[in-house]
């Protein structure tokens, strides 16, 4: 892990005021409400939150493969050099046709994405092979047979074994870590230069989590590839990351390098989150702590701090009374929470 | 798989034999049989039959024999000679009868099938994919319309309006002077001028129940989690329209393709009845009508043998469809 | 309507002459034709017969056929001159070509093709009034009626070419009919009662020459010509087709495998077929004027001209003039209807329930609607069964005030405004005038609407408890209901109609439809308590099995016929009236004389007048026939009766098509 | 082109309102799911409007069942006016009396307008007797014209019947009639496709075959037998009851298979399997684990299959098979419909297929509904 060069590294996408609105039948949901966040190249990004709080939409937005209910706005700037925009500037990829011939380029090529779940990730009308070369056909070559050979290639390098049978065999037919490695494998077929990976492990069970996250971290090193990782264990955060978002709500409440959210959590969300974590020999009969409350809705939401019903420090007339800014604590680290803004001492 | 469909084959041999034998009974359960039908129609064309000709007929057709007696003649005859009977009706065995009609049975059911699928396929998938558009409601309000009215009344009206509009009811399926003609150009044409109020009378029913089917299936498909991943691949929406959601939705729709496999044959014979169709429901109808019953009887037991192949083809099928099935049997 | 008073001046005719045509028609030498030489033909001829100046003229098709060679040429193929048919057209002579097309619903409709095309040996004559010789050239007969010389036309031929000769009516006697290969027992026509003691003797029948044959009677038979024509019909079959199909010549074995040569199971149908219902098979030569083409199960049947037909009209042109019947399967009445407004069919008939759709179209059509009276007592109305199970209900059926009752609590106004659209008058079933044995004022009995009267009779009987739903019960407490049974759905406005009155009356009635095998089998089980079934018949002596009780057939009777045709051993033995109806009957089977059998009908009418055991509500209505407006000759003012064979009592081969 | 929403189990749940969503029953979930669905919302108040309309029918229908009028046959639709022949406006809408007369040539019933007879719509008029629902005697009507005048707003039968009053009075049995059969094979559909599916082995494999059976049961020649059968005595609706009941138990067959499925994909799930492994008894599974899974699944068959009943009573009518006036269900009302001279010469007569239509959509667009609404995550 290298967190001191974190500031160091070249930003490959750059997030700006990323909003996307659902419109309900009571009114409009701020699914996300203005997140920012950089990913470095060959860094990792954890984007860390409760269900519900909006990091997988954030994490497809980046693609533009959200429904289209969802109402998007902001830049998702993507700043890599082989991918230029209009004039030299950086390429906005909300401002592409999301069906159009230039997003899809840049699909599964440059930006590839992995799933929760890679059971229904996978179509099970067809063969793993099949759906692996899919995209190589796509982005690398036209030429089944090299295709395949890719793909083989590929499906040896996320560890499966006797790759020739496997290619022809469904998914279902695939144990669901080896579906995952299967998954990675078609995800990282084409190079791509960021990885999306949204709760890749979830599904799995513990062993095999370790496995498939020890996986992506050689391939990584192998590739040169940026993650941004979409989970909502903090375990896998501090195993994986470089860098955390922490999201509530739709907004990100903190944001520094891996070691600062661990060792100095600043919001109380975090510092929540953190003490609801197992600690290994940690006193076995205290229960975990929990968050109380649950996470309102965000529709019709005054502007407030979305964390106040759940808060233990809340501060009555300000958390409820207005929006909550970023307040940049040190060079890396952001929290947008008014214990430490100095907006609050204006009362 | 082999043996699995072996299995099943075997299984049909039983049910065959109890349909046959509840067959033969419910036909033999109205009162009355072929002869005092016969013997009705012909009194009401002024000829007198009397008892003892009307007995002499039954013992002549041998229907003055025990029910039971005359199953077992009629299975024993099917089994080692293949014979299915006699039509009294037609005065001819009943494999001719039946071969009479099959040609234009199939012909009208396989052109009202494949308009049906034809039609609703495309239709269903793109009312899932514009959900609620106006395009969805209208085909979704058309084709509960179809379903909605009961054929025999929309038979009878569009056969009407073809008369005041045209001239032309448009009964059967050929004008007279083509009945008996020589299949030609002219002929065909004819044929497709007649067929086009039961296809859309006939058809319009099924196509309604496989648009909605499709359209179901269609956006249960579309919200699955590898249409997501088929988009991050960067395929184009169309591609991932029919190698996905489109694929997977077929699945059920083909495979209940086995059900309908009876009303291949009967197709609908109400309608064909109010249009007068020359297919194999009306005729069949009419035998059951008229107790004619090893007609009657052939003719049902076919049916439910195709029932019940229809239901083997179809778990075949959905068997066949579904890789997760079909992988387990290619293991064993 | 207006017509009925024509027809009922045709029908005084009629009843005048009908019993007695026998000796009306031969009036002028009865007596010297006994006494004549036999070889001397031609007592009587019908019609106007070759006419030596005109040479015949035959179709354009068949002149086509002889001048390439395939047919021989006209003369060949018509009797001697003198013996052609001449058949008078209604209006004009007509022209050549064209096709009947008409709705069929299949085989089982083969009469409907039949009755049209039938060639008897005798035919009923056009206004209906006695026979006449059709295929038979003459007759002569004696004085006592027991001798029938029979003469036939001289090379007249089969519609296959073959010679017709007294041959082939004795094959028919030998080896057909008495041996009763077709299904049918010998018909009564030909045995003769003794007046005195009944006995029943089967007549000889001899072949004088190639040309004629003579039928000879144990006892008097007055109406034997009669009686043929409507029992028997055709007295003759192609002997040289059935010499190659009959068990007793070919024998057993070759005769099945013919028989499963063309289709048949057995050889019982099989000859039934052939030699009963002969006119659909393509395979056997006919005298009709139009024979078999093809399968009669297809789509359709077509009949097309007979090359051999042995009439032609008044300027010899062979008949017929159309060159082909074309019967389109329907399987909907409504197709019939459809079919002929958009003029698919040319000629068709129909009940007079679709008289108003047929008149509104006529125009838009091009066709036009002929209505032929029927000799029906009633369109509407009902019969009780005299001898139903239930005691109650036939000690109640048996009385007569219940069936006035009935009679006079139904609105007939209504029920013939309702049911039969207007058309029919509101009068109770009766003989219509002109008939024998129509009787002044019947038609009036019991006829008014009087539900007052009504219930009042159903008191006076002892039906005054009522049950909850103010339903009569009988004396004894238990349930009193009607049940009508009925085939077809096609009265279903009527009998709610009758339901309702029988209701407001009290009477608890209850409808059932069975489709038509299992009303036949309840009629034989004797579980048929009423039924909305009309008489329609000619002359009681003609046809006398729905009036007299000889065989189970009509409601009314219910279990009398069943008595009489088991001679006994089963049924119910008649009794009072219908006892006399039967010695009526019985008497006119003997009877030497027309005027006797003439008075003996009157008297089985009365009977039923004085009984009204068949009650009706709405008098008769006609036939009607829908005709394309180029279809000519077609007679305007006729009885439609299945005795005088419905349409073909209108000569169809004269019918022609208007280019 | 664009797919449509694309939520995968860790994305928000899409909440519908109330702040306690996430933890509504999953019948309050599909009750405000359905409050989004509009067509079925009108549905339910057209359907409730419909069977309400049968509830009252007495009342609502101007005229008895056995109301016959030779004076009125085959009667067009009478015009409910405002405005009378000299041009003058009445607040209080009237028909004219129909004066009948017969074209002496075609015999056809002709009507015209007796302008001098004018009959105000009068609302609570006293008709003929009848029980209102079924049980207190009355008389009041809801609308008629002072007598001798008659209103048929949708013209008359060939008996001089009222059409309107036949439909009111008709969907008393189609409306109610279907719901009986339906829900006799809905239990029996529940209850053997339950069984076969939970316990599967032989006796699943014998109840499939059982069912192969019924489904290849010739049901024409059943018809015709039972209706022989049936005595004479018993009313035609009864009648009809017995035949609806028989049919429903054959179609059972077809919900069967579905919950058959259903039942097999679910025993499987961890959740089942835990309460199995932990004791629980069968039933105790089956209504608590299992039922409760697709519970929403079967209400939408159901709705669904009400109306093929509505339908299946009309083609049973016209086999003859079906209800026979005096009593009137809409199969009888379209049978007598359908004869061609009808549509040829009086169109009217086809009025109630736009009810039966309308009863049919309306029920399809319910079922669609609540299909939508039990599926509040769209699984």
């Amino acid at each position: 892990m290298t967190a001191e060069a974190v500031q160091t590294q070249q930003p490959l996408l750059r997030v700006r005021d990323l909003k996307i609105r659902i419109q309900m039948d009571n009114g409009v949901m701020n699914a996300v409400d203005g997140v920012d966040f950089e990913i470095r190249k060959g860094k990792t990004l954890g984007l860390v939150g409760e269900s519900g709080c909006g990091k997988s939409l954030t994490s497809r937005a980046l693609l533009s493969i959200n429904p289209k209910e969802c109402e998007t706005s902001g830049t998702v700037a993507y700043l890599s050099s082989s991918e230029p925009g209009a004039a030299g500037k950086p390429l906005n990829l909300l401002s592409l046709d999301p069906n159009g011939r230039q997003i899809r380029s840049i699909r599964g090529r440059k930006i590839a994405m992995i799933f929760q779940e890679p059971m229904t990730a996978f179509s099970p009308m067809y063969t793993i092979g099949n759906q692996i070369t899919e995209a190589i056909l796509i982005h690398r070559t036209r030429n089944k047979k090299e295709a395949k050979k890719i793909a083989l290639e590929m499906l040896s390098k996320v560890g499966i074994s006797d790759q020739e049978k496997r290619f022809d065999q469904y998914p279902h037919e695939f144990s669901g870590g080896m579906r995952q490695r299967a998954m990675i494998s078609m995800a990282l077929s084409c190079n791509p230069e960021l990885l999306i990976a949204d709760e890749p492990t979830t599904a799995l069970d513990v062993t095999i989590q370790a496995q498939v996250l020890e996986l992506m971290k050689t391939l990584q090193q192998e590739f040169g590839m940026a993650i941004l990782l979409v989970t909502h264990d903090l375990g896998i955060i501090a195993e994986m990351c470089d860098e955390v978002a922490v999201m509530y709500l739709g907004k990100i409440v903190e944001q520094a390098p891996v070691k600062e959210i661990f060792h100095n959590p600043k919001h109380p969300y975090t510092k929540g989150l953190l003490r609801s974590m197992p600690r290994l020999g940690g006193n076995k009969s205290k229960r975990l702590d929990s968050i109380e409350g649950a996470v309102p809705i965000p529709v019709n939401m005054p502007p407030m701090c979305g964390f106040y019903e759940r808060c233990k420090d809340r501060m009555e007339g300000i958390c409820n009374a207005q929006s909550v800014p970023a307040t940049q604590i040190s060079g890396s680290h952001t929290v947008r929470c008014f214990l430490y803004s100095d907006q609050h001492g204006g009362e | 798989m082999l043996q699995y469909t072996l299995k099943r084959i075997l299984l049909v041999i039983p049910v065959v034999v109890f349909i046959s034998v509840i067959v033969f009974y419910i036909i033999q359960l109205p009162p009355g049989d072929y002869v005092s039908n016969y013997a009705a129609e012909m009194s009401v064309a002024g000829e007198v039959f009397t008892q003892e000709d009307m007995d002499a007929m039954r013992a002549d057709l041998g229907l003055d024999r025990p029910v039971y007696e005359q199953y077992f003649i009629w299975i024993k005859d099917i089994v080692v000679h293949g014979d299915f009977g006699f039509s009294f009706n037609y005065n001819k065995p009943v494999l001719a009868v039946i071969e009479q009609y099959m040609g234009l049975t199939l012909t009208v059911s396989l052109v009202t099938m494949a308009f049906q699928y034809l039609v609703a396929i495309p239709i269903g998938i793109y009312c899932a994919v514009k959900q609620y558009s106006i395009g969805d409601y209208f085909f979704s309000g058309l084709s509960f319309l179809g379903m909605a009215t009961p054929h025999f009344l929309m038979a009878v009206i569009l056969m009407f309006l073809s008369y005041t509009w045209f001239g032309d009811p448009l009964l059967g399926l050929f004008s007279a002077e083509y009945v008996n003609a020589e299949w030609s150009m002219a002929k065909m044409i004819d044929l497709a001028k007649h067929m086009v109020i039961p296809v859309i009378v006939i058809g319009l029913s099924g196509t309604a129940d496989l648009i909605r089917v499709m359209r179901g299936q269609m956006l249960d498909e579309l919200n699955k989690p590898n249409v997501v991943t088929a988009r991050a691949k960067g395929l184009s929406e169309r591609k991932i329209l029919f190698k996905y959601p489109t694929r997977a939705a077929l699945n059920p729709i083909v495979s209940t393709f086995g059900w309908s496999l009876t009303s291949i044959f009967t197709g609908s014979t109400i309608t064909a009845i109010v249009l007068n169709l020359p297919i194999q429901g009306p005729v069949m109808f009419n035998a059951l009508l008229g107790q004619d019953m090893y007609l009657a009887g052939t003719w049902l037991l076919f049916m439910a043998l195709l029932t019940v192949l229809g239901t083997l083809i179809s778990d075949i099928l959905l068997a066949w469809l579904d890789p997760k099935i079909r992988t387990e049997f290619r293991g064993t | 309507m207006k017509q009925r008073k024509a027809l009922a001046v045709l029908f005084v005719i009629i009843s005048i002459i009908a019993a007695g045509c026998t000796n009306n028609n031969n009036s002028p030498e009865p007596s010297s034709a006994a006494g004549e030489s036999n070889n001397k033909p031609a007592v009587k001829e019908e019609g106007p017969v070759g006419n030596g100046t005109i040479p015949a003229k035959e179709a354009p098709m068949l002149a086509g056929l002889v001048s390439a060679g395939s047919l021989p040429p006209l003369a060949e193929r018509l009797p001697a001159q003198e013996d052609v048919m001449v058949e008078p057209v209604v209006d004009e002579i007509g022209q050549y070509g064209g096709e009947w097309t008409m709705a069929w619903t299949g085989p089982g409709d083969k009469w409907s093709v039949g009755q049209p095309t039938e060639e008897a040996l005798f035919r009923f004559n056009k206004d209906g009034s006695g026979v006449e010789p059709n295929v038979a050239k003459s007759y002569e007969v004696n004085e006592n009626a027991t001798e029938f010389i029979i003469h036939l036309r001289e090379g007249m031929k089969w519609s296959d070419g073959v010679p017709f000769t007294a041959d082939d009516v004795m094959f028919y006697w030998e080896h057909m009919l008495t041996k009763e290969t077709f299904g049918k027992a010998i018909y009564d026509a030909y045995y003769s009662v003794d007046p005195a003691t009944g006995d029943k003797a089967l007549a000889t029948v001899t072949k004088v020459d190639d040309y004629s044959f003579k039928v000879v009677h144990k006892y008097p038979s007055v109406q034997f010509l009669e009686r043929v024509a409507i029992d028997n019909k055709w007295f003759f079959a192609p002997a040289h087709f059935h010499k190659t199909i009959l068990p007793e010549l070919v024998g057993e074995a070759k005769a099945l495998a013919i028989a499963k040569e063309w289709g048949f199971e057995d050889t019982t149908a099989f000859l039934k077929e052939t030699g009963y219902y002969y006119w659909i098979y393509p395979q056997i030569p006919t005298l009709r004027a139009w024979v078999a083409k093809n399968d009669p199960n297809g789509d359709q049947f077509i009949m097309e001209r007979n090359p051999y037909y042995w009439k032609t009209d008044p300027d010899g042109n062979q008949l017929p003039y159309m060159d082909r019947i074309v019967a389109t399967k329907i399987q909907d009445p409504s197709q019939r209807v459809l079919g002929t407004l958009a003029g698919d069919f040319n000629l068709s008939t129909f009940g007079a329930q679709d008289f108003t759709v047929l008149k509104e179209n006529e125009k838009k059509g091009d066709f036009r609607v002929i209505p032929w009276q029927q000799p029906a007592w009633s369109t509407l109305g009902i019969q009780l069964n005299q001898t139903v199970d239930d005691p109650n209900l036939r000690k109640l059926f048996q009385d007569i005030r219940f069936r006035e009752a009935l009679s006079l609590g139904v609105n007939r106004g209504e029920i013939t405004e309702i049911a039969t659209n207007g058309i029919a008058d509101p009068i109770q079933a009766s003989v219509p005038e002109g008939l024998i044995g129509y009787q002044e004022g019947w038609a009036d009995q019991w006829a008014a609407f009087d539900p007052d009267r009504a219930n009042a009779l159903l008191d006076e009987i002892g039906l005054t408890k009522r049950d909850k739903n103010n339903f009569r019960l009988f004396p004894d407490g238990s349930d009193l209901s009607i049940t009508i049974m009925d085939s077809s759905e096609d009265s279903a406005n009527y009998t709610e109609l009758l339901k309702k009155y029988y209701e407001d009356m009290g009477i608890k009635t209850n409808l059932k439809i069975v489709d038509q095998a299992t009303l036949q089998e309840l009629k034989y089980s004797n579980q048929v308590p009423a039924s909305i079934e009309n008489i329609s018949v000619v002359n009681v002596s003609f046809r006398p099995d729905t009036l007299v009780p000889l065989r189970v057939l009509t409601p009314w009777y219910g279990q009398y016929g069943l008595y009489v045709s088991s001679g006994g051993k089963e049924g119910v033995k008649p009794e009072g009236d219908v006892a006399k109806i039967l010695e009526y009957w019985d008497q006119i089977k003997a009877a030497g004389t027309a005027e006797e059998i003439n008075r003996l009908s009157s008297e089985i009418v009365k009977i039923h007048m004085k009984n009204q055991w068949i009650i009706g509500y709405a008098g008769p209505t006609p036939t009607l026939i829908a005709a394309s407006n180029k279809m000519g000759n077609i007679p305007e003012d006729m009885i439609w009766a299945d005795e005088f064979r419905s349409l073909g009592a209108a000569h169809p081969a004269q019918f022609y098509l208007k280019q | 082109m664009k797919l449509l929403p694309v939520f995968g189990k860790s994305t928000v749940v899409k909440p519908a309102g109330s702040n306690d969503v996430n933890y509504s029953s999953q019948w309050r979930l599909m009750y405000l799911r359905f409050k989004k669905h509009k067509l079925a919302r009108v549905s339910l108040f057209v359907l409730a409007l419909l069977y309400m309309g049968a509830l009252f029918a007495q009342f609502l229908a101007p005229y008895g069942l056995q109301n016959y009028d030779s004076k009125y046959v085959n009667a067009p639709p009478m015009k409910l006016r405002f405005v009378d022949a000299e041009g003058k406006f009445h607040i209080r809408p009237f028909v004219y009396e129909l004066k009948s007369a017969r074209d002496p040539e075609t015999m056809r019933k002709i009507f015209t307008s007796d302008t001098e007879k004018r009959y105000p719509l009068q609302f609570f008029v006293k008709g003929e007797s009848y029980k209102f629902l079924g049980l207190v005697p009355a008389t009041t009507r809801l609308i008629g014209v002072e007598v001798p005048g008659r209103i048929f707003l949708l013209g008359t039968d060939a008996l001089g019947r009222d059409l309107l009053s036949r439909i009111l009075l008709g969907s008393q049995v189609s409306l109610s009639i279907p719901l009986v059969g339906v829900g006799i094979s809905f239990v029996l559909g529940l209850i053997i496709g339950g069984v076969s599916g939970y316990f599967g082995g032989w006796l699943d494999s014998v109840i499939q075959r059982i069912i192969e059976i019924i489904r290849s049961f010739p049901t024409l020649p059943l018809w015709m037998a039972l209706s022989a059968a049936i005595p004479p005595r018993i009313p035609v609706v009864r009648m009809y009851i017995y035949i609806v009941i028989i049919f429903a138990f054959i179609e059972w067959t077809g919900l069967a298979r579905v919950v058959r499925g259903k039942f097999i994909s679910l025993k499987n799930e961890d959740y089942v399997v835990a309460a199995k492994i932990a004791g629980v008894g069968d039933a105790k599974i089956i209504v608590k684990h299992l039922l409760p899974g697709f519970i929403s699944y079967l209400v939408v068959a159901t709705t669904l299959a009400i109306p093929g009943m509505i339908l299946a009573e009309t083609a049973m009518s016209f086999l003859g098979l079906g209800i026979r006036s005096p009593a009137t269900s809409w199969g009888v009302l379209l049978q007598e419909a359908q004869q061609i001279d009808n549509i040829a010469l009086y169109p009217w007569k086809i009025i109630p297929l736009g009810t039966v239509i309308l009863t049919v959509l309306t029920f399809n667009f319910l079922g669609d509904g609540l299909r939508d609404a039990a599926d509040p995550y769209k699984r």
